[in-house]
């Protein structure tokens, strides 16, 4: 692409000021262009930051593309901010599983496979804006059903929810006696 | 007091089962229920030993597993005729909530992996509103064309003629018949004649400009009133003519 | 410098997430360095934004370094963040123009002609500066008077308020026989 350097450059200050990663669509929107030769830019910016000496790197993350700094320097970064994100519950994750896997679905389901009341974790989720509205489920009471949001992607670092493992790998995973022992020992 | 911290860690029931479960590296298919009944009532023991709050939950399942064992203990009916009953475990039902459970807690441990992995990695914080802001000066009528400003007033003013068969009933002054009468006494009033133009205010609605102008031509159609331009495009100058088609 | 790999990408890491400039001394500080070393990264790293193809900079700026975006790229940026401002609603249109060609106008007046309350709209109009109060209508209540801005007659390129086409002009197209026909049969 003869045009690249200088869209290069717009497509690097576009990703710098986002505050949300931005989707190849938008970027060729913005940028005029097709996507595939929003895809190749992409690239070649990913090459960029992949040469050494550099702090950042181009993070592919719930449907689109984010400038993040790179783990190794975390330590730094900590040292200059005490880190703001608090990490999660385990009441808080379980629930979050299920969600994930189970969307969309109600409180009182997440509550038949937890075994327990979830009414304070999932607001919990709601305010940190890891969990939506989806819908209200048909049916008495017309509940309402949850999914979870595009920041859920983003704080786990998930491209999408297909990227989440099958849980019946984990089922396989259970019958097998070792992977039991060594989750035991890991306590 | 190490032992308090961990009581604080099950979430729920099935996960004090499952701990119980992989302490005892029990066999999921197949618990020894009536061990594992003691372990989780010596537990909930604790609990209320150290003050903590035993949620209904837990008893529930206390409730549960004590059916689980007295069902186990009851001598099988040798009735193969039971067909139903027979090779019925009563701890399947819980084995199968165990082992949903176990999946959801298994992705949850995944996503805690993922999570510290994702919390190493910093993005920019931006100020949305502050980058907006360096566009703050952009211009709210962008787009908008003066003929746009101009349609805009015609369709309000059409709308207000629209209107009008309502407003008629209420502003009987503007009929033509009025409007001759003080267009005449405006001139007759002024001897050296007057605009055009000045006969209608600025305030002067659509319609009043309608009948103002149907008005003046009545007037001279009838021969009362002289329109006079000296050149194209030039004022126009009104005078009053007398009965007799003189200049009054 | 044997180690500047390492903590140039560090050093980058940390000017990402800077909410504000860092100083040479904060940043010696974290980076556990020398003043010295960290000028020397720092011309390292504004000689790797001058590259061409790169849409950064590193700016001083208040006694510290920071990095921006690329002012050649400010229009995409723009881009970006557009959609947030609206284009006039018909409502605020119709009444900016009322007010163009009569002003000196009360609010009542304007409500007069378009046959609606307009306080949110008139709000709305000078908020985005393109209205003024220009003064106080004698008479009871002493109700302001409405009035365009200079902001308006820049954006339409006028010199003054005359320059505003003659709405008779309007007028006189409306009193064009075959307009007037149409509209006689609409009645």
């Amino acid at each position: 692409m003869l045009f690249s350097e200088e869209l290069l450059g717009a497509m690097e200050c576009l990703l710098f000021v986002a505050h949300e990663p931005l989707s190849v669509k938008r970027l060729a929107e913005i940028l005029e262009l097709k996507e595939a030769e929003v895809e190749e830019l992409l690239d070649m910016l990913s090459g960029e930051y992949e040469k050494s000496g550099r702090g950042i790197q181009l993070v592919e993350v719930a449907g689109g593309y984010q400038v993040c700094t790179r783990p190794e320097f975390a330590a730094y970064v900590e040292k200059l901010y005490k880190p703001q994100t608090q990490a999660l519950s385990r009441a808080a994750l379980e629930t979050l599983a299920i969600i994930a896997y189970k969307q969309p679905i109600t409180r009182a389901e997440v509550e038949q496979i937890r075994g327990v009341k979830v009414d304070g974790v999932i607001n919990t989720l709601m305010e940190k804006g890891l969990l939506e509205e989806v819908g209200r489920k048909e049916g008495p009471g017309r509940p309402i059903l949850y999914g979870t949001s595009n920041k859920f992607l983003q704080h786990f670092g998930l491209k999408s929810l297909d990227e989440l493992p099958d849980p019946e790998d984990f089922v396989a995973e259970a019958g097998d006696a070792e992977t039991a022992v060594e989750e035991g020992e890991s306590r | 007091m190490g032992y308090k911290i961990k009581l604080d860690i099950f979430e729920g029931p099935f996960d004090l089962l499952f701990h119980l479960i992989e302490k005892n590296e029990i066999d999921i298919y197949d618990i020894p229920i009536a061990e594992i009944t003691r372990q989780y009532l010596d537990y909930l023991y604790a609990m209320e030993q150290l003050d903590l709050e035993i949620t209904s939950e837990f008893l529930v399942m206390a409730a549960t597993l004590l059916s689980i064992k007295a069902k186990m203990l009851l001598p099988r009916q040798p009735q193969e005729d039971a067909e139903e009953e027979e090779g019925v475990d009563p701890r399947e039902e819980l084995v199968e909530r165990l082992l949903e459970y176990k999946k959801y807690k298994q992705v949850a441990g995944y996503l805690e992996r993922r999570e510290k992995e994702a919390a190493k990695v910093y993005p920019r914080e931006i100020n949305v509103e502050e980058v907006a802001a360096a566009f703050a000066d952009d211009n709210p009528l962008e787009g908008v064309e003066l003929t746009d400003l101009l349609d805009a007033l015609v369709q309000v003013m059409a709308r207000v003629k629209e209107k009008e068969p309502f407003a008629r009933i209420t502003r009987e002054e503007i009929t033509i018949r009025d409007k001759v009468v003080q267009i005449q006494q405006e001139l007759n009033r002024r001897k050296n004649g007057m605009l055009f133009s000045e006969l209608f205010s600025k305030q002067a609605s659509r319609v009043e400009i309608v009948v103002t102008f149907l008005a003046l031509l009545e007037l001279m159609r009838l021969g009362k009133v002289l329109a006079r331009q000296s050149r194209n495009f030039g004022d126009i100058y009104l005078y009053a003519l007398d009965a007799d088609g003189g200049e009054a």
